[in-house]
């Protein structure tokens, strides 16, 4: 059990350190190249509690699509690699305010024990339960995301052909 | 540090300017130092995204003032330097070069001597055609149909080495005939190469012809319309390939062409393919006249009488030869006296790339390298 | 499982009542199974540089490497390795030292990772994960990352575009492929490693063929092998490297110890893609065996199915580099299309058509199984497809 | 059509235009005034000349020549067509317009001789630099980095042609002869 603890440890504070780079960094391709490394120690923390099925998703669409996307994006975007993106803007406070927030909720989540956020059973494999879970009870939840992702596909595409 | 960094272009410079709200236009620059531009050519590319809107070719980088140098030499001085026109066919080189000094002088060459020039300038397209094809192969990713043209064209430089001792540069033709004459035993050996080669054609097919990865990429790219083509005097396989069945060796025969059967072949899709199949076919065909002008090879002479310096009377030739690029010219102009007084070479590549721009128009950045390929440049002869 | 867990767990017993604690000992046995693995890749890749060359030399009838270490040149790569290793370390003064110096660990680690769930006997896997299959996909999805990196870190022009064209190209085609590969997973019902050579090691099709994943899903295993192919960066699929166009692409300001790294995660990259399509639709270390003399039938087998895998593993790799020298290089705009206007659909369609059999009845399940190897069939044709002249002639 | 017809139809439509003309084998050739030179050439196209083999200068030392060898892929006829121009300021109109071809030919001669080409649609220099002062192939053209050339042999006891001067003598100048003609400003490439 220690082992698994310091794993813990050691993975939320690389998680929070590749974090605090995407924040702070003032390039924006390290940002986004320290944000891939954020997305692996997230996925990390995921294989702790034994949800390897949601860790290796993770690394595939998050790490494996979408930040590679988001570096191809700022590479074909003229020189924005070259200049200082600004950490601090006029919102500044607001945001501050609305993490602060989250941080309390969470915390008082976690101390309080709510029902929902007690550890899972103990499953053999997860993969089946969750293919289950999203064509049956969730079903609808999970159709409602696939249209959401859809239209904002289409937004994209519309977005793209402006003329 | 990392604020200033960004990706600068290294031997390229790039250019964004806004025509308007919603088009980009960029230049890109592609060579001098470039593996597919065969040389030192710079291409200085406009694009519209991936589209190619118009191209700028910036020839000179190997200019040495040749015309200068001839003027300055007598008439057989110059034939060493002929050789480094086009330095992947010499011996058309040479022989565009002899054939325009016997027209100034009116100087009737030996048949043997003819029929020899023929068989090593045909073999030369066969090598120039060889070549072309390896790295036309190697351009698109393909890199085993290099090693097989560069093992055909070893044993035709094999036979040139023979015969003259040499295996790029030969200056073998002299004016009025040929340095010297086969060596025994190199008819059969050449006979050997033509029964080697001959199998070998197919092979080239299932390689490059019948491959539909190879085809994707050259049908349809790099059109160059038949009018077009005609109105930039584009010659050779580039103006076979846009649809005009037009070979100097058949419309304006010198030498001994008109003693041979050949077909000239020409392909009317106007594109990237056709100048392919082009080329295909001609080494075909330079197999076929190789074969009867070795049937038919005469003996006697090799070498007509020549004064020891050649003074042609005073006037002035354009003659022209089919090299394997297309229609070399030289524009003679005699004062009587033992050097040129003026030497022009119209070299075909240096016509034929001044088309370029038009076959670029409209094509995607990706099948530059392509057209530029099946354009055959040997900058040698372009720069001059 | 027998063997090796045998072992660890004697081993295991035995530090225990040393007094070690099992951190320790967890280490240890971690640091073993990386070194071996790490080993292995270093040998393997090795021998499939030299391999390469060989293979191409011959395509090309000439005799490649033949002078190193006598017998054909075998040492050759052991004295490029040598001489990669001895040769100076070259940062660009423009690059970003710090992801330059990353990105080609990143890569490494991404194909080094991968090795972990390959089923490389009966019972011999480094850790037989649930999501195995999964796991191998997203580890390997990580490679085009460092690929990003190096090619932005480095300050080239070329190197950039190699990384968009790379990143463009990785992302495309892993579509395809993780569908493609959903096919033995529905089959077998499992993603474990495993578990899925153990579903093809029973049974057979036909009664004469084995039970190899293959045969059903046939479309499946050229969709993925197509895909493995784009993965790799190989012929004709190499545009992110492309020597005629863009020098090198992403490596291109990379040399010595670094460069050597590139290279062999590039060959450990490709052994990874091999090992899925042998696990997936070769039946892994499945195969025909016979009980050595004085070895037991578990050693025996596990001795067979280790051989079973390596051959089939390096048959598909000898057909890749067989592929690389043979094809012309095709264009960006038509890798791209090839992925989403024809692979994602037929991977979509044999998706479809496998759930299909799995819920259909008998008679269902025939006609959908023809469906599939007609699919199969008509694809790698349509590939093979031999042109004729669409230009016509002109006579002179 | 003949080569004669297409002569005969030449003089008549230009007349004192043309100083000068034969007809020798396939080939009609004929010198023509630089005034009426584009609508010679454009009248020669319209004849069937559609395929300009070949552009060249010519230094005469007295005057500058510029040459058009025509043909066709209609008739197996040729067309000779020469054009003095005076050596100061030379001028003469381009047959861009006529012929693409004459693109990189008249670029070519600009570059060499200096004949500049009026209403041509890229005029710049083009095997040499666009910085280059003078045109080499002129033949009082001189140049300090010219290796001179020792001729040997039979040569030495032959007498000069006429008009042809050494180009450089044995030892190097110690300043090149700048040309006439200023240099003109090309246009830059945009």
């Amino acid at each position: 059990m220690e082992i698994k603890l310091a794993f813990f440890y050691i993975l939320a504070a690389f998680t929070l350190w590749a974090a605090g780079v995407v924040v702070l960094g003032k390039n924006i391709v390290r940002a986004a190249v320290a944000l891939i490394f954020a997305f692996c120690g997230v996925a990390g923390l995921y294989v702790l509690l034994d949800a390897e099925f949601l860790a290796a998703v993770q690394v595939l669409i998050y790490v494996g699509g979408i930040t590679i996307l988001l570096l191809f994006a700022i590479m074909l975007t003229s020189r924005i690699g070259a200049t200082a993106a600004r950490v601090v803007n006029d919102q500044v406070a607001l945001s501050a305010i609305a993490g602060a927030g989250l941080l309390a909720g969470l915390c008082y989540a976690t101390l309080q024990g709510i029902p929902a956020l007690t550890g899972p059973p103990r499953l053999p494999e997860t993969s089946p339960f969750l293919g289950r879970a999203l064509l049956t009870t969730y079903a609808l939840p999970f159709e409602v995301v696939s249209v959401l992702l859809l239209g904002g596909m289409v937004g994209a595409i519309v977005l793209a052909r402006k003329e | 540090m990392n604020e200033t960094h960004t990706p600068i272009p290294v031997g390229t410079t790039v250019v964004v300017e806004r025509t308007d709200e919603t088009m980009e236009e960029m230049y890109v620059n592609m060579g001098p130092q470039h593996p597919s531009t065969h040389g030192v050519l710079r291409l200085m590319l406009k694009l519209d995204g991936e589209y190619i809107t118009d191209c700028v070719p910036y020839v000179g980088y190997l200019h040495r003032c040749h015309e200068k140098i001839g003027e300055n030499r007598n008439y057989t001085q110059v034939i060493p330097y002929t050789d480094r026109l086009d330095y992947l066919a010499s011996m058309s080189m040479n022989f565009g070069y002899v054939q325009a000094v016997e027209r100034l002088m009116g100087l009737a060459v030996p048949p043997r001597a003819e029929y020899m020039r023929v068989i090593l300038a045909e073999l030369q397209r066969i090598a120039s055609h060889l070549i072309w094809l390896g790295t036309f192969g190697l351009d698109l990713g393909n890199f085993t149909i290099f090693i097989y043209c560069f093992r055909e064209r070893e044993m035709v430089l094999d036979l040139f080495e023979a015969v003259s001792g040499q295996r790029l540069n030969y200056s073998f033709y002299r004016i009025g005939g040929m340095a010297m004459d086969f060596p025994d035993g190199w008819v059969e050996n050449c006979r050997g190469f033509l029964e080697w080669f001959k199998p070998r054609l197919p092979e080239y097919d299932a390689l490059m012809t019948d491959n539909i990865l190879f085809r994707k990429r050259v049908e349809g790219v790099g059109i160059l319309p038949t009018r077009t083509a005609v109105e930039y005097a584009a010659s050779g396989p580039v103006l076979r390939g846009s649809g005009v069945a037009w070979d100097l060796r058949r419309n304006d025969p010198y030498s001994v062409y008109d003693r041979f059967e050949f077909d000239v072949p020409a392909y009317d899709s106007c594109d990237v393919w056709a100048r392919y199949l082009v080329r295909r076919q001609e080494m075909a065909q330079s197999v076929r006249i190789v074969e009867q002008a070795l049937a038919q090879l005469p003996a006697g002479e090799i070498q007509a009488k020549v004064p020891k310096t050649i003074k042609p009377p005073a006037g002035q030739v354009y003659a022209r030869t089919e090299s394997p690029r297309g229609e070399l010219g030289f524009y003679l102009v005699s004062d009587g006296s033992p050097k040129p007084y003026r030497y022009k070479v119209r070299s075909p590549a240096f016509v034929n790339l001044s088309a370029l721009p038009e076959m670029l128009k409209g094509c995607l950045v990706a099948d530059c390298v392509a057209v530029l390929g099946s354009v055959d440049i040997v900058l040698g002869e372009v720069d001059r | 499982m027998m063997a090796f867990a045998d072992l660890v767990q004697r081993l295991y017993a035995l530090t225990t009542s040393w007094g070690i604690p099992y951190v320790v000992f967890a280490l240890v046995v971690m640091t073993i199974q990386v070194g071996v693995v790490i080993a292995y890749i270093a040998v393997a890749a090795m021998f499939l540089i030299w391999w390469e060359r060989k293979v191409s030399a011959h395509i090309q009838v000439r005799f490649g490497p033949m002078r190193v270490g006598g017998w054909h040149g075998w040492a050759q790569s052991i004295a490029d390795g040598v001489k990669l290793l001895l040769k100076e370390d070259i940062i660009p003064a423009g690059a970003d030292r710090v992801v330059f110096v990353l990105a080609p660990m990143v890569v490494f680690a991404a194909s080094l990772a991968a090795y972990v769930t390959i089923p490389w006997g009966p019972g011999l896997i480094v850790r037989d994960l649930n999501i195995g299959i999964l796991y191998m996909v997203s580890i390997s999805s990580l490679a085009v990352v460092g690929i990003i990196m190096a090619g932005w870190s480095s300050n080239n022009k070329y190197s950039v575009l190699g990384a968009i064209r790379s990143a463009a190209q990785a992302v495309s085609y892993e579509v395809p492929m993780v569908v493609a590969l959903l096919g033995p997973v529905m089959l077998a019902g499992t993603m474990s490693m495993g578990k899925l050579v153990e579903a093809q090691a029973q049974g057979s099709w036909l009664g004469i063929l084995p039970g190899w994943f293959v045969f059903p899903q046939l479309l499946g295993f050229l969709i993925y092998f197509t895909c493995a192919l784009a993965e790799c960066n190989r012929l004709p699929f190499d545009i992110p490297e492309a020597e005629s166009e863009l020098v090198a692409g992403f490596h291109v300001e990379y040399s010595g110890m670094r460069f050597a790294i590139f290279f062999l995660a590039e060959y450990a990259n490709m052994f990874v893609v091999s090992a899925i399509a042998t696990t997936l639709f070769l039946g892994g270390w499945s195969g025909w065996w016979v009980r050595l003399p004085g070895l037991s039938p578990e050693l025996s087998q596990g001795l067979f199915g280790l051989a079973w895998f390596q051959g089939k593993c390096y048959f598909l790799i000898f057909v890749m580099m067989w592929l690389r020298w043979t094809l012309a290089r095709i264009r960006v705009d038509q890798l791209m299309d090839f992925s989403w206007k024809i692979l994602l659909p037929l991977s979509f369609a044999n998706l479809v058509i496998t759930g299909w059999v799995l819920v259909a009845g008998r008679q269902a399940r025939l006609v959908a199984l023809g469906i599939l190897l007609l699919l199969g069939l008509g694809f790698g044709l349509a590939v093979r497809g031999r042109g004729r002249a669409a230009a016509g002639v002109v006579r002179g | 059509m003949t080569a004669e017809e297409i002569l005969g139809q030449i003089q008549q439509r230009f007349g004192d235009a043309i100083s000068a003309a034969e007809v020798k084998g396939p080939e009609v050739r004929a010198t023509v005034k630089p005034e009426v030179a584009w609508e010679a050439c454009r009248f020669l196209r319209d004849a069937g000349f559609e395929y300009l083999n070949c552009l060249s200068g010519v230094d005469w030392t007295t005057h500058l020549e510029v040459v058009y060898d025509l043909s066709s892929l209609q008739h197996p006829l040729k067309a000779h067509l020469r054009v003095p121009v005076g050596r100061e300021a030379p001028m003469i109109r381009t047959v861009t317009d006529i012929w693409s071809a004459a693109n990189w030919h008249e670029r070519e001669c600009y570059d060499l001789f200096g004949v500049r080409f009026d209403g041509h649609p890229d005029h710049r220099r083009i095997l040499l630099p666009e910085d280059w002062v003078g045109y080499p192939l002129r033949k009082d053209y001189a140049d300090e980095r010219m290796v001179p050339y020792t001729e040997y042999g039979l040569e030495e006891k032959l007498p000069r042609a006429e008009g042809e001067k050494p180009a450089v003598k044995a030892a190097p100048r110690p300043a090149p002869a700048k040309p006439a003609a200023p240099s003109p400003e090309a246009p830059k490439p945009s």
